[in-house]
């Protein structure tokens, strides 16, 4: 039963922080809330009895593709004013 | 470990980036260059290896997969498709040996070149879905980066952001659509989807499941609505990788969307068939209408590409044997005629720097062998009856008629003669006087005129004595449309 | 457990989310969040499948798949963003609204 | 069009299509395996459904030495984009 509402839960936290990440006007929020949204994937993937894609997701979304996403965004605008 | 044919690609795609980083800078890009022509010769040597097995049985890799296993199947459909790729790529590496003698970075750009050529011969011979969409992957992340090389110059930048966001949702939307067609059926091994679709009754999620996938390979395809990247990325990429695109990447995306309409989900086929015959009105109108308007050589080329995937839908809204065999066919043809176009405007822009009809206005006189191959090519584009777009045009014509549509073989022979407006342009500002810049042009260097010329002489030979080519195809949509005969 | 059909809305709802971000936002590092969006809704959709394929038994097969899916988005992601750096470099911007060389 | 009207525009149709989609998903229920021709394609021992790994090198070694590859594209590529100008 617990493990029902944890799930809806975290769809709802995927899909509303998948939301805020395209629409937060500053571009380090979108992509700290981009981040958020796959590690609620990652527990899903948990969740569904499979931990090794979990730990595979981690380690790719919210690893390498944020750091690369975040890498890109101090290279360009992140010294500018302009975020949107 | 894959077949022989992918293993020297992959292998040489290994070696030639590395050899080419070592050798000194100024010869870097012949060494590379040559190091990746010699592996794509040796896979072509071993694709003809392969023909005499695999018409008796399909080969298997590995032996004895079940339904849960990534396998590769090389059938006869897959070694059409494969020549296709693995020819064009030679010529190409070939021509590129001189034309981007300018570029930095050239090592990595013949290893892509052979990644990208190992993709599509991946995509061939793939016997399962999601290996297919791996393969795929490796086809478009190095055509990305092959449309963008030249990084220096804005409007290739823009081209290839443009061709990566349209193109990557579209795999993504195909990678949705194989989730829900595993959700139906359990596995992803086509012959097995064949078989447990075979007498599917349809239902909304079938159908999504279809159209989904469709989408996701129709972006690289050019269906009508989804074709905005095309016009872009063939005009703003290096004339060779141009080339690559229209002449193998693009057709070999029609080739796996005929894969999927014929071979997985044939049941459906009363549905998809008045589906197809709109897009390829759609698509002989868009690319004929705008290719009228366009004042670009190879954005004219560009959108008739766009119209001649229309003619090749035509085949598939017939749905018969016949109209697969006209599809296969003419994607064969069209992806030589059109890389001989390409290719023959690159020489000009090699020696000119310019690629609009006005800039170029009387080429033909001061670069005859270069204009006479573009003029052969552009005949042929229009269909001229000794060269071998007539002979697929006129498979498609006679499916449309065996399958009681005879408006869209009458709109075929309409929309052609349309688009002789435009090629006629071209001929004309290649046989006008010149003048300005043009008349200081010389012909163009022999390496560049190699390839032109070996790929002319294919037009006129398949043109000529089409009965190979023919029953090359025949047989190969016999194979497709005969699912029982790879259980 | 819950109905599968709770996955199938939510992996729907994801995508409807992706494109939306595609075709509204002019931002380039927007793009790719949303193209990694769609790549995630097929992925949620596989797992929820491969769960739902016998009670108390994940299958393998969507497993395979989406671990090497996830591999291959990261590569588009990566080509897409050496694009976006050289992009800035051009347009000292990343926004595709002022990139105007080709008309479409 | 301007901005403003395509991000309204962009909004309402996005949320009707989403409203649609969960709508239709609940009429119509997904047949979950409806077409699969049995529900035992390979042998289920022990936990096979935690030894992925296992699984993943004896069925799909094709699909990981084709993502091999697909990661060496993109090293390269990258690599292409990012090299020094000669000029």
């Amino acid at each position: 039963m617990l493990a029902d509402v944890v799930q809806l839960l975290l769809i709802a936290l995927t899909i509303i922080s998948a939301v805020l990440s395209i629409e937060v006007k500053n571009l380090y929020k979108a992509v700290i809330f981009f981040a958020l949204m796959s590690i609620s994937i990652g527990a899903i993937f948990w969740l569904l009895n499979s931990p090794y894609l979990a730990v595979f997701q981690l380690t790719v979304y919210s690893g390498a593709v944020v750091a690369l996403l975040l890498a890109v965004v101090m290279l360009t605008v992140g010294k500018e004013r302009e975020m949107k | 470990m894959l077949t022989a044919v992918l293993d020297t690609l992959f292998l040489f795609a290994l070696i030639a980036p590395i050899v080419g980083i070592l050798s000194p800078r100024e010869r870097s890009h012949l060494v590379s260059g040559s190091v990746a022509l010699i592996g794509l010769l040796a896979a072509a040597v071993f694709l003809t290896n392969f023909l005499s097995r695999v018409f008796a049985k399909p080969i298997e890799v590995p032996l004895g997969a079940g339904l849960v296993n990534a396998v590769l199947v090389v059938d006869i459909p897959g070694l059409f498709i494969g020549f296709l790729a693995v020819s064009i790529g030679i010529l190409v590496v070939l021509y590129s040996l001189k034309f981007m003698e300018r570029d930095s970075g050239t090592p990595f750009y013949f290893g892509l070149l052979t990644l990208m050529v190992a993709g599509m011969v991946g995509v061939g011979f793939a016997g399962d879905l999601f290996t297919l969409f791996v393969f795929w992957e490796l086809m478009c992340i190095s055509s990305y980066v092959l449309v963008g090389f030249r990084t220096q110059v804005k409007e290739s930048v823009e081209a290839a952001v443009k061709y990566i966001v349209m193109s990557a949702a579209g795999s993504a939307t195909a990678l949705f659509g194989m989730s829900m067609l595993y959700g139906l059926t359990g596995t992803l091994n086509l012959v097995g989807l064949a078989s447990a679709l075979a007498s599917a009754k349809g239902g909304f999620w079938l159908y999504a499941a279809l159209a989904m996938l469709i989408t996701g390979f129709g972006v690289k395809a050019a269906i009508v609505p989804l074709h905005t990247w095309l016009p872009d990325a063939y005009t703003a990429a290096p004339s060779p990788v141009s080339t690559i695109l229209a002449g193998a990447s693009t057709e070999l995306a029609v080739f796996v969307v005929v894969k999927l309409l014929f071979f997985v989900f044939p049941a459906l086929r009363g549905s998809w068939v008045m589906f197809f015959a709109t897009f390829s009105v759609l698509n002989m109108l868009l690319g004929n209408v705008v290719g009228l308007l366009q004042n670009d050589v190879k954005r004219i080329l560009a959108y008739s590409s766009i119209a001649h995937i229309g003619y090749i839908f035509i085949g598939v809204a017939a749905g018969t044997q016949l109209g697969l065999t006209g599809a296969l066919l003419h994607i064969f043809n069209h992806g030589l005629l059109k890389a001989l176009a390409f290719l023959c405007i690159g020489a000009i822009i090699y020696r000119l720097g310019a690629r609009t009809l006005d800039d170029i206005a009387g080429i033909g006189r001061k670069m005859p062998v270069t204009a006479s191959l573009f003029i052969l090519a552009i005949l042929g584009l229009i269909g001229m009856p000794p060269l071998n777009g007539f002979i697929s045009k006129l498979v498609l014509f006679t499916s449309s008629l065996d399958a009681g549509m005879l408006w869209l073989g009458v709109l075929l022979v309409i929309f052609s003669a349309v688009s002789t407006g435009y090629y006629l342009r071209i001929l004309k500002a290649l046989i006008a006087p010149p003048s300005g810049r043009v008349s200081e042009a010389r012909e163009a260097p022999a390496l560049l005129l190699i390839p032109m010329i070996v790929l002319a002489f294919l037009v006129i030979l398949f043109g000529v004595w089409p009965d190979p080519l023919l029953s090359f195809a025949k047989s190969s949509s016999s194979w497709l449309m005969e699912v029982g005969r790879y259980a | 457990m819950i109905s599968y059909s709770i996955y199938l809305a939510g992996a729907a709802v994801l995508y409807l989310t992706g494109i939306y971000a595609l075709i509204t936002k002019r931002n380039l590092i927007r793009l790719i969040m949303g193209i990694e969006m769609l790549v995630n809704a097929a992925h949620i959709n596989f797992i929820a499948l491969a769960s739902y394929w016998r009670p108390g038994f994940v299958d393998p097969l969507a497993t395979a798949i989406v671990t090497v899916s996830i591999g291959v988005a990261g590569c588009i992601g990566a080509v897409f963003l050496a694009f976006a750096i050289y992009a800035y470099k051009h347009y000292g911007t990343l926004d595709v609204r002022r990139m105007r060389e080709l008309r479409g | 069009m301007s901005d403003e009207g395509i991000q309204v525009a962009g909004i309402i149709l996005a949320v009707i299509l989403a409203v649609f989609a969960v709508m239709i998903i609940a009429r119509q229920a997904f047949p979950v395996f409806e077409y699969a021709k049995s529900r035992a394609l390979f042998e289920i021992q022990g936990d096979l459904g935690q030894r992925s790994g296992v699984f993943l090198w004896d069925a799909r070694s094709i699909d990981i030495v084709a993502q091999a590859f697909v990661l060496f594209a993109s090293a390269l590529g990258c690599l292409a984009i990012l090299k020094a100008e000669r000029r």
